[in-house]
Formats: structure tokens, C-alpha cells, sequence
């Protein structure tokens, strides 16, 4: 069996078993059950009750023994002593069982009953997945574990060690727009692991970038074979909790992570391209980056940033420079068309190009079109940057320069594809007015590929991941 | 080379011991492709002069003794050896300053000095979550003050290798700063890959092997020599990544 | 005459004379009278035009000259080349002229208006500001240069070398919950430097803490003798532009910043007990920090994390531990009482205290209090760090969770100060209707004193910032 | 000190030297509390042997010429001359190497070589935003290598000069790792505010100094001597920090 076909009944379940729910509270296998109805999931649900013949309006079974036919995936949220059991007692008739119930090895004396329900699974060929997590996320198949999530597909896979981190990755994540192909949270990842995820994902078309969030593995050596084997074909951004020594020791006791040096998953990472983050917050920029763009066959190397604010564009050069991009001069042909444009007094043409907002909005802001496409024609640059302040653009209310501006970044793009990388920096100033349409040109520009960072800082960071990618691909030694 | 490096590995371990004697040590690097100094081992009690006439002055002299891995730590070591007759008066010098430290000395291994050049230390370990895994650093206070190392996961490849010595912070060292003449990159790659690459030491030993250290390997502008090395064996329980 | 009394007439203008304000179009001018009158200001403002007896319903004056009696502060938004004239001529009746224009020093060519124009002060006595800047911010004289600036006053005083950063400080800044007692543009800085007004915020008596943006100074000697008397006795933040090769280039062009040298602005930090930011974000952050707290006698070196979510518990302690903070395991004694407290399964006592959402609205949520009071009484700790993921607390929606955490702060700290500082991290999923109650919370605890941050990683720089402050006072030597 | 320290810039500068030959900026640390070696200034053609007579072996023999400011790179120094015959030899050594180079000598420096100890760098720059800056470091690959240096702004306080050393990566070594003796911290201290202080060369001198550099500064476990010093003069004009 493919690697594809032996996880579609988890990313694709059509019949899923629920063993938690309860007949008179709202336990977290109701909350599931609900959650799937809202999400639209189309599948049959069916709850395990040792009484009740009805659960949330639902026909429910005794045990999971008693369903007539296969079960692809079996959502199990009950006290932790009893779960062995309940995948013991199953009839091998469960794909997959993810169980979400903790007390296993991440609190002291939990090791045996982990290795009781792992000794369960494979008597009766389930796959276990956690315990001690929240479940398994796939928008094209209408599977949640979370309310709110969005069920628009995407193309990012993700393998999180931590529930509560994967609510976050699914709902910060798509309020920035990212979106996912599917998410599992692995918990303490008794049975299955990271790598497995991983190679299905390496297999599904439908994903292109691969974010992991780990804090520790038992099964280093896969890991590293996969990395290496998978050559980087798929960008994957790795957040590892417990980097650092007091950090691991906090891990110890959320997921019972193993006590590694932290060498070992710096070297992983460099000898297979993958991209290091430290925050939840570097980890959705990297992912935002490798989900809107191509990656260029060298390196990204030559930036040029354009946007609004004297201030701003010099910070904007210190955090390029500080990531190791060169944001250069430019020649003296590319200079003389840009200063062609006329832009009035106040603007500077040469690299960081700082245009204010009154003359951005000549032309009904087309003027944006003229600047990036004459870069683009230039061959100056790996990546522009186009940097816009919410708050003063905003002031000019009869000109949808904004939107004018993203048109042309696409318009460009497609001419010069994929030689150069366009991003956008949308600057906030927090208000809700403003952040209401900051949210809504976000959408604009995510939807249609475009990566959309809050700062400068941050689209540095992001185009410095692209960069670990391309380079680890080109074959040059860092 | 497999059967000898498990054969030499498995036969320590049954014996009880926990690391190897310089001169087995030198010998899996010699059998691994790695240059080590031409070398005799003397046993106690042999003609040291007569022993040490094939090799080439200025010589180096250790003391094996087992249970001593720091050799210098003791005073086990005497260098800068012009003659076979200074040899043997070296040795008989040592004997005696063992002695007063109640070290019984099990023999003398002598050795050609390496030429000069910049110390590199080359090492090895388990880690327990990806297994075993190679270092590289610059020897002195590179390593011992600024901690400045770089690690990779075994087996490691040319590319790898590479970029482990461009990672350190005294890379510049290597390519001859500080007037120095530039030192032979190739040959420290070649070593590393020897060490940790597929069919590198630290693969085939794993299931044997708790540490190695190569401390230091000098490398001149021709050639990397393996000066000193240090095998510690496991104690626990055997496993094998190739499983 | 005193520092207080000499600046006076920039922070509390009772007259104010606009030059450069139309009476067929909307200059900029004409939009700061605008803004003045929107903002509530007082005083009296005095259009000068050469030819027009009203400008925007206000009695207008041919020069600045003609105008009866002193102007404590006048706006000139002129050509550049007309800006020395208009000073020279003004017969000597302006205190303070800050003069927006650009083309000046910042440009290939315009060194020599700029000396023209501070030789024109220097002739009729007039300070000027500028030029190549925005404004003057000074909420409790109800005097801005920008709109959506809140009247309500603060603590930060702040001077600003860019115009565009200085609306981004005031802006996002507020909606942060920073709070200004006055910003200063100076641009160019031709005529009044940054010493001068830090030596004024030195001594206002609402001034709490010190916010500098600057690209460079010619005054390097001055700045540096006016920071090391003040020996750190206010909090002082810097964010620097241009402290790399390529962003210095960038600063040239804007301010006409002097290429100096990197090693100078860091030992001036270094020797002043001043915090150095690399960002505006982590600019905003260290501010929030000094804003919110009263300083202990030695640095802060042990934090306590405590809030909801393994993974992110793990992720903080890396931060924290990163920034150079112990994230250490409580004493025996401590977590027995904290064990005492009977939380549910799932929650880990330790340090980091990871408490489920459901468990934290025990009692109305009123167990947070218990456990921050333990720790308060314990000794264990320097900080408290409080994080709270908004998203699954939402859940909760009968109880007021985060309302009763914030009081508990207020009630601890009250208990306790200064013993130990007290943050909160009120982690968003960016959903506009998370967005909005953050807004609320955040604006509840930063009005009652206590900071507030995004992350736990931008707390963990927060409180770095803090930890200069108080080591540079404890005289301890890093 | 004061009017010393002015007069001797003031004059070179005047004279339209680029930089204080080594006798003279040795006087200027002397005359500052900076230990320099016990020395003599010997004339061409005067008689060393006596010259040197009353300094205390090894020696050590530097070029003293109009125009040479780097004196190791023109072969200018010659180190470990045992007794006065050997210097009077060396001296007549070094005038015919240096004829070789077209380097006409004016004078040799006979020196006290320094005890054993760490090396140290101290220098002083001219920045164009603060003025005068000290910077330490250590000496070698700290330095040249690693770029570990610390700089303040002048006048230093105690407390700075602590914190300069403790800032530097490698202040291990001056607490004694790698098995040597820690240093004297407070002598290094002490000449970085003769060098840095509120009463120091750099606040002296400012409006006639564009540079200096003492280089080694050689610090044992009881004190720091500056064995070298270079001192750069301004070409542009004037300026006064005190204004």
C-alpha cells in the first residue's frame, strides 16, 4: 500500500467513530461531533456509548467491536486508564485512533500505559495517534477538531506536537492567510510519528510546504532519512520547542520529550534545508513566504524595497542587512528610468526607493506599476519588497492605491515569473479601521499568491527562509 | 576494514575495557584511511634505540598504560625526541616518573612529530535522539574558550562537511589568516567523511562506540595527520541504526 | 531661565502661527489647523499669508512680523528655499519654528540652505526644529500634527528624527495602550538637537520614561554627557536606524545622517544604562514595559510563566531563557502549596504553570489569583508573565476569566509592589471579534499600569529592556 | 602631564609627522603611569654595548626610523638578545638589513623584554558622531580573527573598563582557562583609564590624536606593560571636545 492510500482514511475519513461523547454533558466528544456538523462533514459519525443508543441525535454502538463494517478514524476522548482498552476491544476494525486523553508518558509513572495502548494498537493493527493531543484538521475533507477554522483548502501540511499550538497554527495562520492541506497534532506521538506525516505529505499533490512544530523524537534517525531523501523537494519550516535548556526541561512535562542535544536538530535541519524558527510567529512568516512563492533556482540574494517612509525604509535596510540580504545601489541605467517617472520632491529613487503617499497616488496609484515593473525589467533584484503604511495611505480615501498596487504586483508577476520575488509589507497602526482593511487586502493579495507581512523585519525573515531552501537545493555550499 | 573495526571494537568491550590504547586507537584511524604518525610501540624491557631506528626524528614519546586516556594529564608524554639514543633515556626518564605516580606502564608507543600546522579536533558522539553524530572544531582556545564547534548528524556527505568547517568562526584559521600559510581543507574533509561519512568510522562502530576524539589532528598545507585519538566505548546495552 | 520654562512654549503653545497654510487648497497648513481645532486646542492660531485676511475662519496675518505679540510656536510648511527668509523676517517674535520642508541637508546640494536657515534663527533668536519633519505632539496642550491621536496624556516622551515614525510611535503606539507626554520630530536636527529635549523630559515632571528614534547626531558629545548625568534616573529607550553599513547609505538620504561608527551608538547605550531596539515593534515593546512598571532595586533575573498551553509554556520558556532569564523550578515548599490548590488533571505546577483554560474559570477564574498570590508570597519570583490564549478562553463566555486575571493582578500587586513585576501576554488569533476583545482587555490593564504584550517572546524583551534600566542603576557590572 | 603630552603632539604635529616614533610615544604612556620596558635609545654610531649595560636581559632591539611605523613588517625588530656583546652584533645586523630595504635608521631602541603574560590591545579612535573612543581587545585571532573588541566612549569610569573586558568573547582567558594563570584585570583596568579616563591620553590629546594604538599591552599575574604603541596624528584640523 502506498503511503498515500494508507493515510487517506485519516486526511480522508468517510466513516468516523467518536468514543467520549456523553448522553447528559458537553464532554469534548460532543464538542467533535458538533464541530464536524458545522464544518459540513459529510461522512458518517459514529459515537461509542456502553448505554445510550442516540448521541447527539447520532445512532450510537456499545463498542467499537460492535460497528458493522470499517471504522477510518476513531476520535477517542476518554479517561486515560481506559483507553488501552477501548483500542483493544475495537475488532481491528479502526484505521486509525487519535487519542486524545493525557496521563500517559508526559506525567511521572504514565510510561506503562503508554506502552499498554501501544501494545493494543498493534495487536489489532490500529495506528495510534498521541496520546495527549487534539486532533486532526483537513478543510477538503471537512474534518475539524476546532471551531472557527476556516474550510477553504490549502496547500501547507502540518505535523504539530502540542494540541493547543495547532488551534493556533490553524486559526493565526488563516487570519494571515496561510492555509492548510491538513494538520495533525501527534501529542506524544506513541505509535505514529512525525516522518510518517511527513512522507504522506512529501506524496500529496495538494501540498507544497511542510511546517512541523516538535519538541522532541523517538525516532531521530527516520526523521533525518526522510529530511534528507525528501532533498528539500517540498520547503519544510520546523519550530522546535525546547531549543534551549530550561525550554527542554518545560517539554519534559508536556509531551515527555527525550532529553537530545540541541546540536542535533540545528545539524538536521542544515544537512536537509529545512528552515529553524524560534516563535510561533517566525514559524507562520517562513510558511507564509514558501506558500506564496517560487522558489528561484540560486539563492535570493539582491533585495530592493520600495515603499512609503523615510524612517521606516532605512529600519527596513538595517533588518535586510542584518539578514544577509544586499539591498545595493542602483546602475546607472535603472536609475535614470526611475528618475524618468518623475516622482516629485520628497521621494528618493535609488534603493531603498521611499515614494510618500501623495505621490504613490498619481494616476490613481499606478505609478506603483511603473517603479516595480522597471526593477523587474532592470534584472536588479532577487526580491522586491513593497512596503505600504495603512495609516497615511488610508488618508487618500478616493483612490484604491492599495488595491491598485496589488493588481500591479500581479500584472508584473506574470510577465516576469518567476524570476523575481514580490512580497508585501501591509504596516498597521493597530487601529480596528485600519486593521479591518489591512484584513481585507490581505486577503486580496494571499489569495492570489501574494506573501503579506506585518513589518519589514518579519519579510526579511521571511525571503531568509525562502533562502535556506534555495540555497540547500542549488547545491552551493552555505 | 568493517570486520577489523567491529572485530577490534567487540573484542575491547568483551574485555572489559573502556576505551582504546593509543595505539589500537591509531590503528582503526590507519585501517579507516587516515594518516597517523609512522610509529613503533616499544614493549617494556625492549631495546628502545634499536626499535625506534626506522622512524624519523624529531619523535614524540607516550606512555600506554591502561586505564590512562589523558596521557598528558599525568606526564605521559615526551616530545621533541632528536635521537635514538635520546630516546631511550626518555624512556627510562618516564619509566621512573610513572613509577613515583604508581602508573605501571604497559609499553612506549613513539612517534614521527607531525609537521606543523593548525590544530583541528575531529569528534564523535551518540546523541539520543538521532544517534551518532560528528564534530569539528578548531583546536585551543577555539574549542575550549569560545566553544566554537559545529555538528552534524552521521553519515554526513562531502557538501556537509564543508560547510561544518565554514560554519566555525575561526574558518579565516584554515584559509590562512594571520600570515599563516593556508592549510589543506581537502584533507580535513576527507578525514571527516572518514570518520562520519556512510562508511565512516562512526557509522560502522555505532553499536560499540559511546565517543571519539581526535584531538588534534594537525593539518599543514599537504596533508591532515591524526596526532592524537581517543575511543570510549559504550557501556550500555547495544543498538544499531541500520535496524 | 530653566530647561522646564525654555521649552515651555513648545509643549504648551498658548499662541501658534501657521505659515504655509492656503486658502484654495488643502496644504499642510491648512490640515494642522484642521487638526488643531479637531484635537480641542485652546490657544490662539495665526495663519500667515502674504495676501489673505482669513485662512480656514481665523484672522490671518502678512508675516509672521506683523503678528501683535509673541508666538510661542510657529508651523512652517513653505518651499525650502523661502523657509530662511520666512524665520529672518519674523522680527524676533517666535519662540519655536519648526520647519516641515525638505530639500535641505538631507539632499545633494542643500547643506547651505540649511546653515542659511539656522543662521536666520541664530539672528532673531528663534529655536528652530527641523527641517524634514512632521510636527509636535503634546496631548495635554491638545497640540498635534497628526489625526486619530488620543488627547489622553502619558508618561513617554519621546524624540523622533523621522516624521513617518513619529505618527507609526504615536499610532500604533496608543493602540498598544502607550500613553505620550510629548514627540518631537526634529528631521534634520539643524538647529535643536535630541539633547536638548531629553534634558527638558529629564525634568518634566510627567515624563516617566525617555523614547528616542534617531539616524544620527552632530551633537554626539553633548548627547553623551546629557545621558550620563542623567544617570538612567528615567528610563531611556533608543531605536537606531542605520546601525548597519547598508541602512547607514539609507540614512544618508533621509536625514543626512554623518556615517559613524556602529561600536559608538551601542557603548553609548552601554555607558548610559540606555535600552538599544533594533525595531519599532520591540521599540514599542520596551516602552510598554518602562510605562508599566516601577523598577526593581536589582535585576530582574527569575520569571515565573503561568497560563494556558503546553506548547506555548515550552516555546516561552525558550524566549525567556534566551533572553537570558531563569525560568527555574519552584522550592519544595512553594509547590506544595501550589499543589494544594487541587487544580485538574492536564495543569502542570511547575514552573511554567500550564493551566487548562477549564480550569482556570474554577470559581469565576478567581484560581488564577491563588496561584499568582502563592508565587507573590513564595519570593520565587522577579516577574510574573501571565499568558492568556484569547481564542480558547472566548470559549468560556459566561465568565469574565480575563477581567477577574487583570483584577487579581491589580490586587497582587498592590499586596506586593514592587517586589515583583507583573506582565500580561494576551495571545490572539487575529479574528477580527478576538481582535476586539483584546482591544478591550488590553485597554483595561494598561490604564491601571500594567503592560501588556503580544507574545510572550516580545515579554521577554520587555523585560529584558527593564533589566538594563536596573542593573544600570544597581551599579552591578554586567 | 598635561602641558608634556600637548607639546610633544603639538610639535610633531608641527613638524608634519604622521605619527610619534616608538621612544617618544613610550614616553608618552610613561609619562601617563603606563609601565613600559626599561629602555635606552642608542644613536648610530654611539657604543651600545655600554649603552645597554644597565638593562636587565632578554633584550629586545627595535628599529627606531622616520617613516617606519610598522617595524616587524621592514624586519625592523630582532628579539632574545641575551648580553651586551649580542646587542652591539645585533644592532650591526639590523643597520645592514635595513640599508638593504633603503631604510636609513635614526636611532635604535634597546628594550627590557616583558615577562611572560596575555596580549592585550588598547587603541583609541576619533569617532565622527562621539569623539574620542577606546576600544580593548585581546591579542592574536581574538583580535584579528574573531573582530573581539569592545569600545567606549571617553571618559571611561571603572565600571566601563570592567564591562569592556568582561564583553569580549574570550575573557576566559584572562581569568585563566586553558591551565594559565589569571592575569591582573585591575592593571588592565588602570591603563584603560590612563588611556580612556576623565584625565586620560584620549581626553588630552584629542585635538591632536587621531589614533593610537598600544599593541601588545603584555599583562602577567602582576602587571601590564606596554610593549608597543603607535601614535597617529590628525591631519585635519583642530577640533576641542571641551567646547
Amino acid at each position: 500500500m502506498s503511503t498515500l492510500e494508507e493515510f487517506r482514511p485519516l486526511f480522508h475519513p468517510a466513516r468516523i467513530a467518536v468514543v467520549g461523547a456523553s448522553t447528559t454533558s458537553v464532554s469534548g466528544g460532543n464538542r467533535f461531533i458538533r464541530n464536524l456538523k458545522n464544518f459540513g462533514y459529510a461522512g458518517t459519525i459514529i459515537p461509542i456509548h456502553p448505554k445510550a443508543e442516540e448521541i447527539e441525535g447520532l445512532r450510537a454502538y456499545q463498542s467499537l467491536a460492535d460497528v458493522p463494517g470499517q471504522i477510518d478514524y476513531a476520535y477517542v476522548a476518554v479517561a486515560a486508564a481506559t483507553a488501552p482498552g477501548v483500542v483493544r476491544n475495537s475488532g481491528g476494525k479502526v484505521r486509525f485512533a487519535q487519542v486524545m486523553s493525557s496521563g500517559f508518558s508526559e506525567i511521572v509513572g504514565g510510561t506503562d500505559l503508554e506502552a499498554d495502548l501501544v501494545a493494543a494498537a498493534r495487536e489489532v493493527g490500529t495506528r495510534v495517534i498521541g496520546p495527549n493531543c487534539l486532533g486532526t484538521y483537513s478543510p477538503a475533507a471537512r474534518l475539524t477538531f476546532t471551531e472557527k477554522a476556516t474550510p477553504e483548502p490549502g496547500s501547507i501540511g502540518v505535523v504539530c506536537q502540542s494540541g493547543g499550538l495547532g488551534i493556533d497554527i490553524i486559526r493565526r495562520g488563516q487570519n494571515r492567510g496561510l492555509r492548510y492541506s491538513g494538520l495533525v497534532t501527534i501529542g506524544n506521538a506513541s505509535d505514529l510519528g512525525a516522518s510518517e506525516l511527513i512522507e504522506y505529505f512529501l506524496e500529496d499533490d495538494k501540498t507544497r510546504t511542510i511546517g512541523l512544530y516538535l519538541e522532541s523524537t523517538r525516532e531521530g534517525r527516520r526523521l533525518f532519512e526522510v529530511l534528507r531523501r525528501a532533498n528539500a523537494r517540498k520547503p519544510v519550516v520546523l519550530l522546535k520547542g525546547g531549543r534551549t535548556s530550561q525550554g527542554q526541561r518545560a517539554a519534559a512535562s508536556h509531551t515527555g520529550a527525550l532529553a537530545g542535544s540541541h546540536s542535533g536538530w540545528e545539524a538536521l535541519c542544515r544537512q536537509t534545508g529545512t528552515v529553524l524558527t524560534d516563535t510561533l510567529d517566525d514559524f507562520l512568516d517562513a510558511l507564509m513566504a514558501t506558500q506564496g512563492m517560487d522558489l528561484r533556482p540560486s539563492a535570493t540574494s539582491r533585495v530592493v524595497l520600495f515603499g512609503n517612509g523615510g524612517g521606516t525604509s532605512v529600519l527596513g535596510t538595517d533588518a535586510f542587512d542584518r539578514a544577509g540580504f544586499s539591498v545595493g545601489a542602483f546602475a546607472d541605467d535603472t536609475l535614470t528610468k526611475l528618475e524618468a517617472l518623475g516622482l516629485p520632491a520628497g521621494s528618493s529613487v535609488a534603493n531603498p526607493i521611499d515614494v510618500p503617499a501623495g505621490a504613490l497616488q498619481q494616476d490613481e496609484g499606478r505609478v506603483a506599476e511603473k517603479i516595480i515593473s522597471t526593477i523587474a525589467a532592470s534584472g536588479a533584484a532577487d526580491a522586491v519588497v513593497i512596503h505600504v503604511n495603512m495609516t497615511v495611505i488610508m488618508g487618500f480615501r478616493h483612490v484604491d492605491m492599495l488595491g491598485n498596487i496589488i493588481q500591479a504586483v500581479l500584472r508584473v508577476r506574470q510577465e516576469h515569473s518567476p524570476g523575481m520575488h514580490i512580497v508585501l509589507v501591509l504596516r498597521s497602526d493597530g487601529d480596528s479601521e485600519t486593521e479591518e482593511r489591512k484584513r481585507e487586502y490581505r486577503q486580496r493579495a494571499t489569495s492570489n499568491g501574494v506573501a503579506v507581512f506585518d513589518e519589514l523585519a518579519q519579510a526579511a525573515r521571511g525571503l531568509a527562509a525562502i533562502r535556506i531552501v534555495e540555497t540547500y537545493r542549488s547545491g552551493a555550499t552555505v | 576494514m568493517t570486520q577489523t573495526l567491529s572485530e577490534v571494537l567487540h573484542k575491547a568491550r568483551a574485555m572489559g575495557v573502556e576505551a582504546l590504547d593509543e595505539p589500537s586507537g591509531k590503528n582503526v584511524l590507519k585501517s579507516a584511511g587516515i594518516n597517523v604518525p609512522n610509529s613503533v610501540v616499544v614493549k617494556i624491557g625492549d631495546d628502545v634505540a634499536a626499535a625506534v631506528s626506522d622512524l624519523r626524528a624529531p619523535l614524540a614519546l607516550k606512555v600506554v598504560a591502561t586505564g590512562v586516556v589523558h596521557k598528558s594529564d599525568v606526564g605521559g608524554v615526551k616530545l621533541n625526541i632528536q635521537d635514538a639514543a635520546a630516546a631511550a633515556e626518555a624512556a627510562s626518564d618516564l619509566r621512573t616518573a610513572m613509577k613515583a605516580k604508581g602508573i605501571e606502564p604497559d609499553a612506549w608507543l613513539f612517534e614521527e612529530m607531525a609537521p606543523r600546522g593548525a590544530e583541528v579536533v575531529v569528534g564523535g558522539t551518540m546523541d539520543p535522539e538521532f544517534g551518532p553524530m560528528i564534530m569539528v572544531g578548531l583546536g585551543g582556545i577555539f574549542v575550549e574558550v569560545l566553544k566554537d564547534i559545529a555538528f552534524r548528524i552521521c553519515p554526513i556527505r562531502e557538501r556537509d562537511a564543508y560547510e561544518m568547517l565554514s560554519e566555525l568562526k575561526g574558518a579565516a584559521v584554515l584559509k590562512g589568516a594571520r600570515g599563516s600559510e593556508p592549510v589543506n581543507i581537502e584533507a580535513i574533509v576527507d578525514v571527516l567523511l572518514r570518520v562520519g561519512g556512510d562508511d565512516g568510522i562512526l557509522m560502522r562502530g555505532t553499536s560499540e562506540l559511546a565517543e571519539i576524539d581526535i584531538n588534534p589532528l594537525i593539518v599543514s598545507k599537504h596533508a591532515a595527520v591524526a596526532v592524537d585519538a581517543r575511543f570510549i566505548l559504550r557501556k550500555e546495552k547495544v543498538i544499531d541504526v541500520h535496524a
